[in-house]
């Protein structure tokens, strides 16, 4: 059933991550997007078991360094955005081949990544804006779309100019054809692919706003979870 | 959800395997080959498998006495002739079980291409030999390739040296082998290990085998997860 | 014959690289970035170039400079728009630098194939989207698949820590990442190490890229094969 | 020019392994097949600088273990025909994937197999007599056939009962097409797919017989080198 929080405001960025932190399995492995999704391991508890992965060769990142002298900054030691970070216990690292193997394979249970557009059939848009003059550049997003187990998408639900970004077909170039499985708005958490068709999109939660409020904002074929 | 889990028994470690799976079974001759493992195998019963090794088996013990035993429908391995095969030499000329031979670079190949989600792959060995006959061809680049397509495992049964408490994994010397592809390459891996130790016990620069391969894990008897001079468990 | 050979200094060691070579070039940011390399073929003077390597130019220096001297007739990488990529976006915009974007793990495979002898691959990633475009999809038990060829290079520039006097290599943490592709997928790869230590300096074990894929080694300035403790030398 | 060494009888097998040594460069990286070739290493000079690959994963092998004191019988380090191996400084380990990748990939100079025939064109079979009761075995030896970028064949020219194994067209399975470039024989050794279709056979030198003699025996195209 459809949980509508009325009682409350749209979710702000951290509030998003920790939603996204919630739904994801203890003991799970899990890739984090660049950007956005990075901010979940904030939000993962003590204890939880989640080990991340970076594409860049390593199982069980540890948060980014600060550089304190327990903390030295390595520059042998980065996450994908390039960012110092740090080595868990437990940790391995290997090389690219191996690292997009693990990926492709499909060993990785989750992985978290920023969008420009979710089509109600699963096809995710997060590289290319198709503007004319922007450089094409796509990294991991390709490989991690179509590689992990579950695909988690975590954006806001409009775009700055008012359209929604959880649209019938994508109008910006694919990253990936129906790969994901759910997605992480500030207004609503969805289901997407599902339905006999594996067109259709569930709506499994709202914040700050209700189910015929956002049929009403939404060109998709919404069911209620 | 996939931690490792550490099992005190062989047998509790094997439980489960399902009449009809393909078991993936690690070592090449006795080096790296996973004997308490497949023994336990034995005793759980599984039947009608599809065995993916290197060799048929050695002697009367470990994957001869499987096949002894009646459980194998189907072995594929690349080489099954060996002066003390006598277990699978009987079976085979008596027509019990079938054979499928495959080059051993393109059986380790297959596997990792299950493992790296690779469809298929353009391989230039056997090509003009019986073991490319009815495989699709292909000239790339002036050289003739024949498609090879992944071999994927229910289990993969492995013998590794230590694991550490998070499943990653090292091997020693030449026992290593298989153990790495098969790992990734099947749905739930089990490995017999030498000695479990605690999570920080193995260098991350040294882990051949993360631990987001390794299902199941089980020390040999007597063993167990210990502290001590990890430097010289991983190097022993 | 394929023995590694020492250099002294950076120049010698990429010393004969055509015009018109295809140089893979190791790194993911600067971590595993060969900068000290990269300079030397911006001073040895090759041009017409290839280059393949994840990003294309941080800043002002190595493989950006590089880029700036206009020796660069086409980039091969996965991600080229970076906040600091201002000389690879201004030749890029100006029409006076071809780009083939590859995804990530597809620019690996690609590489890993052609150490590997593979002659192409189906591969999942990129089904259905602009990057697959013009190339030939197959479906293989329900699931499509695009046809990837393997990216060799005439010459590899990469980063590593250690090498011994045999050319084998270890590298550090997540400055691994391309290295041990690209030296398999290169007819002449070149390294450039922390420290040189003598045969037997580093644990067979722990061996990442053996020798066999090394044809040349520079250690930075000052360093060279010396003794001392390895162990600690291994794992700095 | 061909070089007739009539002032001796035909090799035996240590010379036979003898004279492929002394065709290796120094510093190769070199597999040696089961059975005959592995004597190639024991005539290997010393200080040749060429290291020994196994298909089992190493490179760098020693000679066989004896078991002394300071040799011991280690079951986790054998070579390809499982016999108990020893392990020289600057060895390294890897596993079975990246081990055939190296063969598969061209990265070994020389390989020396062992063969049942051997074809004018340089086709190799010596995997499967053909009998319709034997149990094919194949293990690394089409890998190694298709992968070294030079592949010695080492056999008696003729088999027992007296028939060539140097052929115009193999009669057995082939192991791999047009792969094999020299055979080395107890009465010559020879080059073979030379010439402008790539079926010719060079005689490079004879042991207790002459070029001529050979021709008489032989059903292939033979040149003088």
């Amino acid at each position: 059933m459809t949980l509508e929080r009325t009682d409350r405001g749209p979710l702000g960025r951290a509030e998003m991550a920790a939603v996204v932190a919630r739904d994801i399995p203890s003991g799970s492995y899990v890739n984090l997007g660049i950007g956005q999704p990075t901010l979940v391991a904030d939000h993962l508890p003590e204890g939880s078991g989640v080990v991340l992965h970076t594409e860049n060769g390593m199982l069980h990142m540890g948060p980014a360094a600060t550089g304190g002298p327990d903390d030295p900054i390595d520059p042998d030691l980065t996450n994908a955005g390039k960012v110092p970070v740090t080595e868990l216990p437990g940790a391995s690292y290997f090389h690219h081949a191996d690292s997009f193997a693990m990926m492709r394979g499909g060993h990785l249970d989750v992985c978290v990544l920023g969008a420009f557009q979710v089509a109600a059939g699963g096809d995710l848009a997060n590289w290319h804006t198709g503007a004319p003059d922007a450089i094409p550049a796509v990294g991991g997003a390709m490989d991690l779309a179509i590689g992990a187990k579950q695909v988690l998408v975590m954006m806001s639900l409009f775009a700055k100019d008012g359209s929604p970004k959880l649209v019938e077909a994508c109008t910006y170039p694919l990253t990936g054809a129906g790969c994901v499985d759910r997605v992480y708005t500030d207004l609503a958490t969805f289901r997407v692919g599902t339905g006999p068709d594996g067109r259709g999109v569930e709506v499994l939660e709202t914040w700050g706003t209700t189910y015929d409020e956002l049929a009403a904002r939404l060109d998709v074929p919404l069911v209620r979870a | 959800m996939s931690a490792t889990t550490f099992h005190e028994t062989h047998d509790e470690a094997v439980a489960g395997v399902e009449d009809g799976s393909t078991v993936l079974i690690g070592g090449f001759g006795m080096a790296g080959m996973p004997v308490d493992l497949v023994d336990a195998l034995i005793r759980q019963g599984a039947s009608d498998l599809v065995v993916v090794s290197n060799n048929a088996g050695n002697g009367d013990t470990g994957l001869a006495a499987l096949l002894a035993a009646g459980r194998v429908r189907r072995m594929v391995c690349s080489f099954p002739r060996q002066s003390d095969s006598w277990v699978f030499d009987g079976l085979y000329r008596s027509g019990r079980i079938e054979l499928e031979v495959v080059p051993q670079g393109t059986l380790a190949e297959r596997m990792r291409a299950a493992g790296a989600g690779i469809g298929a792959f353009f391989c230039p060995t056997a090509v003009g030999t019986p073991l490319a006959e009815g495989k699709e061809t292909r000239e790339i680049e002036g050289r003739t390739y024949v498609l090879e397509h992944p071999i994927r495992g229910d289990y993969a049964l492995i013998g590794a040296h230590v694991a550490d408490a998070m499943g990653n994994l090292v091997y020693r010397k030449t026992a290593r082998n298989f153990g790495p592809v098969m790992a990734a390459a099947a749905r739930t891996t089990i490995a017999q290990v030498s000695r479990v130790v605690p999570v920080g016990g193995l260098d991350p620069e040294h882990v051949v085998t993360p631990g987001i391969y390794v299902d199941r894990v089980v020390a040999a008897p007597g063993s167990g997860p210990a502290a001590g001079d990890l430097q010289q468990q991983e190097q022993a």
